[in-house]
């Protein structure tokens, strides 16, 4: 149950690009076309689960049993960052295809803050292994669901008539603003 | 009554009161006739006369170069004074030949066509190739509007078994009486004709569709229908477009037919009331098509009238026999307000695909803004093809020709029920043939 | 291996090492300070739910830290620890001061929480939090909504904010139970105590 | 040399197929909404008195000027007149709590037009439901405000000029159930135009006949919430409310006739109108017996709103004739 | 804890020697040549495609329209490879029929746009002629072209780089791209027999074949489908084709000299040839 | 040359406070820029510190890029990166611990803040020591005004105070929206928005490379 709840809180109750603004440079910047925010956020997903089972790995293995909780931040972004390329050069050789979906935007996930943030939160959070790893496949969830919802409302956008001073950024913004006010409905979902 | 229709489709005033009691009137004899060389969906003919060639009422001046192409006639006898491009209702110009009436006859020369007796039809000594050949050389082509050979239709590949004939009675489009006038006028040669029809494709059955608002023609076409057991007389609800194929199938048949496809994919042939009766004149009387009703019509004009015309008589011509048209903006369409085409001038000729010639007033037709789109989503309720119109029409407009065929922008008919249901004014239809078009290209470029 | 792979390796690894060394340093030197302040704030708390605490001791009880208030004359004055547990919109962090008989709360304050700004988190102003001063834990905690509460175990929820106060009285009375209990089982073994 | 034509008005109109056009447009279709809208108005005026004319005045006042000031701004037609300002104005005022102040309503109508409206270019272009919007900014920048509800002027509830609390926070915070007729008539506290079902019902009924709204939404909508609120009830009757409250209370009637039908943030697909309210249906049972808010018509509808782009695009009617190859 | 540094040194050479950074950084100097305005007359997606492509040598350097010779030399001296000759080529509207010469038969109601009032009649009696609403205008990234008082698209000739995208817009194909060379225009389209043209636009080519006589080379202009049209292999400027003609439809070299954006602007929008 | 040379340097600092405004005009390090700035205070801590990482971590790229090879350059820059941030972060919590505790998890983002890797790639990594100080100092100080800026607006509206001063009168009722996630999008939005308006200039597509 406890599982659950973790799973439910990271996608949709906190959401991570809605309450935490994490992950918003590609929330606005790949956020154009529904299905290349489908593959961005499978591509995220994934990459999440795994980063959140490494980095419990690491934080519980190394960081706490040498004792070195500075190097914290030094090892997670180098965690990442490694585990990102060895998934793109692993993609690549099992399917060229999928790396054609998926490919372009594995660079873009190094930076993105989601990823370092959700590894930095499962430490804060104390979380077991497995609810690491649920923590991680939540929060991707609900990335890609941010992320897809965006995209579709952009599409849309494609044929209104935005003031051209608010077109790109700014209105992207506000569509995330008051997203965020939608997804406050959710608020206290799963306390009560 | 339970009436039989489609799914969707759209309720405009029909105003079909301006000529739906008025009789079959005889146009008077043209000075002059422009016959364009291509009247049909196909190949244009090749001229068989010359300028300064003497020709006859009937006589064969245009021949096909393609199976898909019609030959074309001579409507009055007289002089060809020129072989040239000419204006064409359809737009643009077309090669067609010019004739000047003979002095010797008059404006009010007899006009078989619109001889009411009633003479029967002997089928069964025809063979389905002798109607095919008859209706091909006669010239007739489907004379609903889209002006399709009437021969192809009714030589369907080997492998298409056609079990149904459907005569399309429906006249859906407001203001349009000239083939509920046919059949009231000339119910049992429509019948006959439809009898060949069905020989020349070897199908058991005929339907004949007709919308429930046509009383007169209804009845009496059910009453002369009565003692053939293969006729069904099918009663169908008032709505546009009832008389579209597709449409009507489904509502007579309950078929679909494939998008892309054709009435035969789904073993039914489609015909117009006037292309039966066009049939019944060249297997019984030897009469090639030159001459076709044509419901002058709308607010627009003095005196609105069915008459009889001769292919390649003028607008101007026929508008004036209707004592003209009134002061003021106007609009002169051919065919009706939902599909037919707006004219830019007055002399072009009348060709067998004119069911109608439609004066309105610039109040009567208001189109010249339009507002943002509210979805509303009347278009998605009206559109017959169930397709989504008003992103289609941002799709042509934006030129998203990938998203456009996705969304199956080229099974729209442009029957205009979108554009007519939009409270915001948008001309959908228009954006969606831009659409079309580009989809067209692009494809032809990537081909 | 060419030499352009030593030289990366090389690089890297200084780089690693250096940064690791500088980080080693200045660790050494904020830790403390950090551990410095982490005291200060728990002991700000500690003397907060017991305000006549002057020092404290900590004894480890059933997995729960508990502080012991001593008053300047070396007397036990009441007990404080820290409740934790969920609130409307995420954790809620509390230290919660208990008299010595076990039966009255000293005191309460929010340490950590995420509620709803300008709402839930008004459970850390002083006019809420003052309302535990005091408050009889028996029976139960309860809340009361829109009027003035009347009798000694029962606190007014902030308006607007019923679930943030529903909350923190969960909590209390939750984390309350089981210290409660530690402490009794402890009294029990000091007294007839192998 | 051509002789040029100089005056056009000789000259014959062309423009592309089909040539004549409906009688509806949208000030029309907005002006029946409005009619429409008389009843709930009435009975908030009925039981709320004054203040009730002056919030609705005052959100609509502001949202026509908010209107005018951006298609001024922009250079762009004045389109007031259409009514649809009036409308934003109107639900976002019969949405709010009686005191409500009326500088904080007319702010809220001020957001809705410009955040919910005009930045992505005026009508037919927003995605989230105006109203819905300038009423959540209010509900998140004043939420004791919003929350503070005072007691109709005639009624079963004894009148002492003080805040009392609406059925649906009776419902989850103290367990008391409100009386169906009274929940019916509107005599309870609440947001004005949400507490008389009957009202809106009239409303609703002259929509439908004029045939300017169908009936997919409302009663996909309303379903849901009876369907998903039963289930809840019968594993729990004692924790749960019954689906009858459920549908009556808050602001549901509101919502489903004149929030869900809302033509430019809801699907377009038959297929997507039905999930549309099914999915709000749902969400409303959930927030308000799980979630930390008693009510939940706004949040469901904002939050299916989001995804109403998606369900469009993926809720297409297979095109006719159309065969589905796998 | 300085093994944990090596640890990680280690781990990540080992990662980064398989998959060395393969972005090369030529591509980015190469994107800082070329103008960057995803255009896409290259046909490529974007500027950033092109010049991944172009350093790899897949396209050539002078695909880059908007660029131009400049660019491709720039390119192909960063990339070390000969400049293959590139022409400067250039936008040309051949249509002069505006409001003031044409003959207007119907009023066109609807969209105002080239494309729409195409499909829906238009109401130009010139089938062939421009329709005036600027489609062209709209497509053009650079604002190389603008609609003058006569409803006739001005080229600004010191703007424009012949990407063609003002080609594909306009309904009528009534604009072409030709090589800088090419003096010689026809600025006519119309099909017509001479004695229609002739009625409905004072500009027409009405087929009259003196500029096919006058001209010096054999050949040069023909008459195609009543239309002369120049046969640039043979004949690329001619100024005594052009002195005969009698409805002044054919032109050498006149408007790439006056129209420039500023004398365009300066004459505020009046006709500027 | 000299004169010239301070030309550059001031144009190198000019433009990270306007032109190429990290914020405002390139949409980077959008995580901090929204989530801290809740208040003037906190927008002007994670400013600093910011500030603070992106000059260190410019400089010492600018000093040793000719020895690091391309290959392993992103991964070195990372961990120069991230030293400093623990560094910065170690020193909060050290001496400003309630600053610490209200920026939370916040100042360990800075590390994947894409300004940082962005000035080190794009900039130090190809310039002498001064310059790339100066344009991260540019940077960090645009950062910063963006932040407070926006930490000024939102404290404002929704406290009423600005740097914790109080502003507004009793009559004043807190919008609470702008402390809120919801409030952070929609205030960035129209500062950007309003900006683009004014100056007539349109905000880059980006996201961070």
């Amino acid at each position: 149950m406890e599982i659950i709840l973790i799973f439910i809180s990271a996608a949709i109750v906190n959401n991570f690009v809605l309450t935490y603004f994490l992950g918003i440079c590609p929330f606005i910047g790949v956020s154009k076309k529904v299905e290349t925010a489908l593959n961005m956020g499978m591509a995220t997903t994934f990459v999440m689960t795994l980063t959140a089972a490494i980095t419990w790995l690491i934080n519980t293995y190394i960081l706490i049993k040498f004792n070195v909780p500075f190097l914290e931040y030094v090892a997670f972004i180098i965690t990442i960052a490694s585990l990102v390329q060895l998934v793109e050069m692993f993609i690549r050789k099992v399917s060229p295809a999928l790396f054609r979906a998926l490919g372009i935007f594995l660079p873009l996930i190094t930076t993105n803050c989601a990823i370092l943030g959700l590894a930095l939160f499962a430490v804060l959070r104390e979380y077991n292994f497995i609810e690491s790893v649920v923590f991680g496949l939540g929060a991707g969830v609900g990335f890609t669901l941010a992320l897809v919802i965006m995209a579709g409302i952009r599409e849309e956008l494609e044929f209104m008539d935005v003031p051209e001073s608010f077109k790109g950024a700014p209105i992207t913004l506000l569509i995330a603003g008051m997203l965020a006010l939608s997804f406050m409905g959710f608020a206290g979902l799963l306390s009560v | 009554m339970n009436l039989k229709t489609f799914k969707h489709g759209i309720h405009p005033t029909y105003n079909k009161e301006f000529t739906s009691g008025k009789g079959i009137e005889n146009c008077p004899v043209p000075k002059k006739v422009i016959i364009p060389l291509q009247q049909h969906i196909g190949r244009p003919c090749k001229p068989l006369v010359k300028k300064g060639d003497e020709v006859t009422e009937g006589q064969k001046i245009g021949d096909v170069e393609a199976f898909v192409s019609t030959p074309v006639h001579a409507s009055i006898t007289g002089k060809v004074t020129d072989i040239a491009p000419y204006p064409y209702p359809l737009g643009g110009m077309v090669q067609s030949i010019v004739i000047q009436r003979s002095e010797d006859i008059s404006d009010k020369t007899s006009n078989d066509f619109n001889n009411k007796e009633n003479s029967k039809l002997d089928i069964s000594s025809l063979t389905s190739e002798d109607i095919r050949l008859a209706v091909h050389s006669a010239g007739i082509v489907g004379l609903g509007g889209a002006a399709f050979p009437t021969h192809v239709k009714l030589s369907p590949p080997e492998n298409k078994e056609i079990d149904a004939i459907i005569i399309n009675g429906c006249e859906c489009e407001p203001y349009l009486t000239a083939d509920d006038r046919l059949m009231v006028e000339h119910s049992e040669k429509i019948l006959y004709g439809a009898l060949a029809i069905m020989k020349a494709v070897n199908a058991g059955k005929i339907y004949i569709g007709i919308e429930a608002n046509k009383k007169d023609a209804l009845s009496l076409i059910k009453e002369k229908s009565a003692h053939f057991k293969e006729i069904q007389v099918v009663a169908l609800q008032v709505k546009y477009p009832q008389g579209a194929e597709k449409m009507l199938i489904k509502a007579v048949l309950n078929r679909d037919v494939p998008l892309g496809g054709l009435p035969m994919d789904a073993g039914v042939v489609v015909q117009n009331v006037g292309t039966a009766f066009a049939a019944y004149n060249a297997l019984q009387n030897k009469k090639p098509l030159t001459q076709r009703v044509v419901t002058v019509t709308g607010p627009g004009i003095t005196e609105p009238k069915n008459l009889m015309v001769r292919i390649g008589t003028p607008f101007s011509d026929v508008i004036d026999v209707c004592g003209g048209i009134k002061e003021g903006n106007k609009k002169v369409i051919m065919g009706g307000p939902m599909m037919g085409i707006a004219q830019s001038r007055l002399d072009v000729p009348v060709i067998k695909g004119t069911s109608g010639i439609l004066v309105l007033m610039e109040s009567d037709t208001i189109r010249d803004f339009y507002k943002p789109c509210i979805r509303c989503a009347g278009c998605v309720d009206a559109c017959p093809m169930k397709l989504i119109p008003y992103r289609l029409s941002d799709f042509g407009r934006f030129h998203m020709t990938e998203e456009f065929k996705e969304y199956g922008g080229m099974g729209c008919i442009e029957c205009g029920c979108c554009s007519f249901t939009c409270p915001s004014n948008r001309p959908l239809v228009h954006w969606i043939r831009i659409g079309k078009l580009r989809l067209r290209e692009a494809e032809k470029k990537s081909a | 291996m060419d030499k352009r792979i030593i030289k990366m390796i090389v690089v890297l690894t200084a780089t690693a090492v250096l940064s690791g060394g500088i980080l080693a340093l200045v660790y050494k030197k904020a830790e403390p300070l950090i551990e410095a302040n982490r005291l200060r704030e728990l002991k700000k708390a500690i003397f907060l739910v017991l305000p006549e605490a002057k020092d404290y001791k900590t004894v480890e009880k059933k997995g729960f830290n508990i502080y012991i208030g001593i008053d300047e004359n070396g007397s036990q004055v009441g007990y404080a620890f820290v409740a934790t547990g969920p609130g409307f919109q995420g954790k809620i962090k509390m230290m919660v001061g208990l008299a010595n008989d076990m039966k009255t709360l000293t005191g309460m304050k929010v340490l950590e929480q995420v509620e709803t700004p300008g709402l839930g988190n008004r459970i850390s102003e002083d006019t809420f939090q003052g309302q535990f001063k005091g408050l009889s834990t028996e029976p139960e905690i309860t809340y009361v909504k829109n009027k003035k509460p009347e009798k000694p175990n029962e606190i007014q929820a902030i308006t607007g904010a019923t679930i943030s106060s529903k909350s923190v009285v969960a909590i209390v009375n939750k984390e309350l139970k089981k210290v409660v209990k530690a402490l009794k089982e402890e009294e029990v073994e000091k007294t007839y105590g192998p | 040399m051509p002789e040029i034509k100089e005056k056009k008005d000789d000259l014959l109109i062309v423009s592309s197929s089909p040539h004549i056009h409906t009688v509806e447009n949208i000030p029309r279709i907005m002006h029946n909404v409005i009619l429409s809208l008389f009843p709930p108005m009435g009975v908030s005026v009925y039981f709320f008195g004054m203040n009730a004319l002056l919030l609705m005045l005052t959100s609509t006042v502001a949202c026509i000027l908010t209107e005018y000031v951006f298609q001024k701004g922009r250079k762009k037609e004045i389109t007031i007149g259409d009514g649809s300002a009036i409308i934003t104005g109107l639900l976002l005022a019969l949405t709010l709590p009686p005191a409500f102040p009326l500088w904080a309503a007319a702010l809220g109508g001020i957001v809705a037009m410009s955040l919910g409206k005009h930045i992505f270019g005026g009508l037919g272009y927003n995605i989230f439901n105006p109203a819905l919007l300038g009423r959540a900014f209010l509900q998140a920048a004043f939420p004791v405000m919003i929350t503070t509800w005072s007691a109709p002027l005639t009624g079963s509830i004894p009148v002492d000029g003080v805040t009392t609390a609406t059925p649906l926070s009776l419902m989850k915070f103290e367990g008391q159930m409100t009386p169906y007729l009274n929940l019916l008539f509107g005599n309870v506290s609440g947001s004005l135009g949400e507490t008389s079902a009957i009202a809106i019902l009239i409303g609703a009924i002259y929509l439908l006949y004029k045939g300017y709204i169908n009936l997919r939404q409302p009663f996909s909508y309303i379903g849901a919430i009876f369907v998903s609120g039963g289930i809840f009830w019968l594993i729990s009757p004692d924790k749960y409310p019954d689906p009858i409250f459920h549908i009556l209370s808050g602001g549901v009637m509101l919502g489903a006739f004149f929030m869900v039908t809302d033509y430019v943030t809801t699907p377009t697909t038959p297929l997507g109108q039905w999930i549309f309210g099914i999915a709000a249906g749902f969400l409303v049972v959930i927030i308000r017996l799980f979630g930390g808010l008693p009510e939940g018509v706004m949040y469901s509808i904002l939050l299916m709103n989001a995804i109403t782009p998606l369900l469009n695009r993926y809720t297409r009617p297979k095109i006719f004739g159309e065969v589905k190859v796998g | 804890m300085g093994g944990l540094g090596i640890f990680f040194a280690v781990f990540l050479s080992i990662a980064d020697r398989k998959l060395a950074v393969k972005e090369n950084p030529l591509i980015e100097e190469a994107l800082s040549i070329i103008p960057g305005i995803n255009c896409g007359a290259c046909g490529l997606p974007s500027c950033h495609v092109f010049a991944e492509r172009v350093v790899k040598g897949d396209v050539p350097v002078n695909l880059c329209m908007a660029g131009g010779k400049e660019v491709a030399e720039k390119l192909s001296k960063l990339l070390g490879i000969d400049t293959p000759d590139t022409e400067k080529v250039l936008a040309v509207v051949l249509c002069k029929g505006g409001t003031n010469e044409s003959v207007q038969n119907a009023r066109y109601i609807g969209e105002k746009t080239c494309e729409a009032a195409n499909i829906g009649g238009g109401g130009k009696a010139c089938i062939y002629g421009c329709l005036g609403y600027g489609d062209c205008v709209k497509a053009c990234p650079f604002d190389a072209i603008d609609i003058n008082d006569n409803s006739i698209p001005v080229v600004f000739y010191d703007t424009c780089v012949g990407c063609g995208k003002c080609v594909e817009a306009c309904p009528r194909n009534i604009i072409e791209i030709h090589p800088d060379d090419q003096k010689l225009f026809v600025y006519c389209k119309n099909k017509d027999k001479g004695a229609v043209a002739r009625k409905i636009c004072k500009v027409a080519c009405v087929a009259c074949t003196l500029c096919t006589k006058d001209c010096e080379v054999e050949g040069g202009i023909e008459i195609i489908d009543n239309l002369a049209t120049v046969n640039y292999s043979k004949c690329k400027e001619s100024e005594a084709a052009t002195k005969r003609c009698p409805t002044k439809c054919i032109y050498n070299d006149i408007e790439k000299n006056n129209t420039s954006k500023n004398f365009y602007v300066s004459r505020g929008k009046k006709e500027a040839v | 040359m000299a004169p010239d040379g301070e030309v550059t340097l001031s144009k190198d600092f000019i433009k990270g406070l306007w032109k190429e405004n990290p914020v405002i005009r390139q949409i980077l390090g959008m995580c901090p820029t929204l989530a801290v700035t809740n208040s003037a205070t906190n927008g002007l801590a994670m400013g600093l510190a910011t500030t603070f990482v992106v000059i260190s971590a410019s400089t010492i790229v600018s000093i040793i890029k000719s020895l690091v090879p391309r290959q392993v350059r992103i991964a070195t820059y990372v961990i120069i990166i991230a030293s400093f941030v623990t560094i910065a972060d170690l020193f909060l919590a050290a001496k400003f611990p309630s600053i610490s505790k209200a920026l939370g998890p916040y100042v360990p983002l800075i590390v994947v803040n894409c300004i940082i890797l962005g000035r080190a790639e794009a900039f130090a990594s190809k310039h002498p020591v001064h310059r790339a100080f100066i344009d991260a100092l540019g940077m960090g100080v645009g950062f910063s005004w963006a932040l407070i800026l926006l930490g000024s607006i939102r404290e404002l509206l929704g406290f009423g105070s600005i740097f914790g001063f109080k502003i507004m009168g009793a009559w004043f009722t807190p919008w609470i929206i702008m402390i809120l996630p919801g409030g952070a999008f929609i205030t960035l939005g129209i500062i950007i928005g309003l900006i683009n308006q004014f100056t007539g200039s349109r905000t880059v597509d980006t996201s961070c490379h």
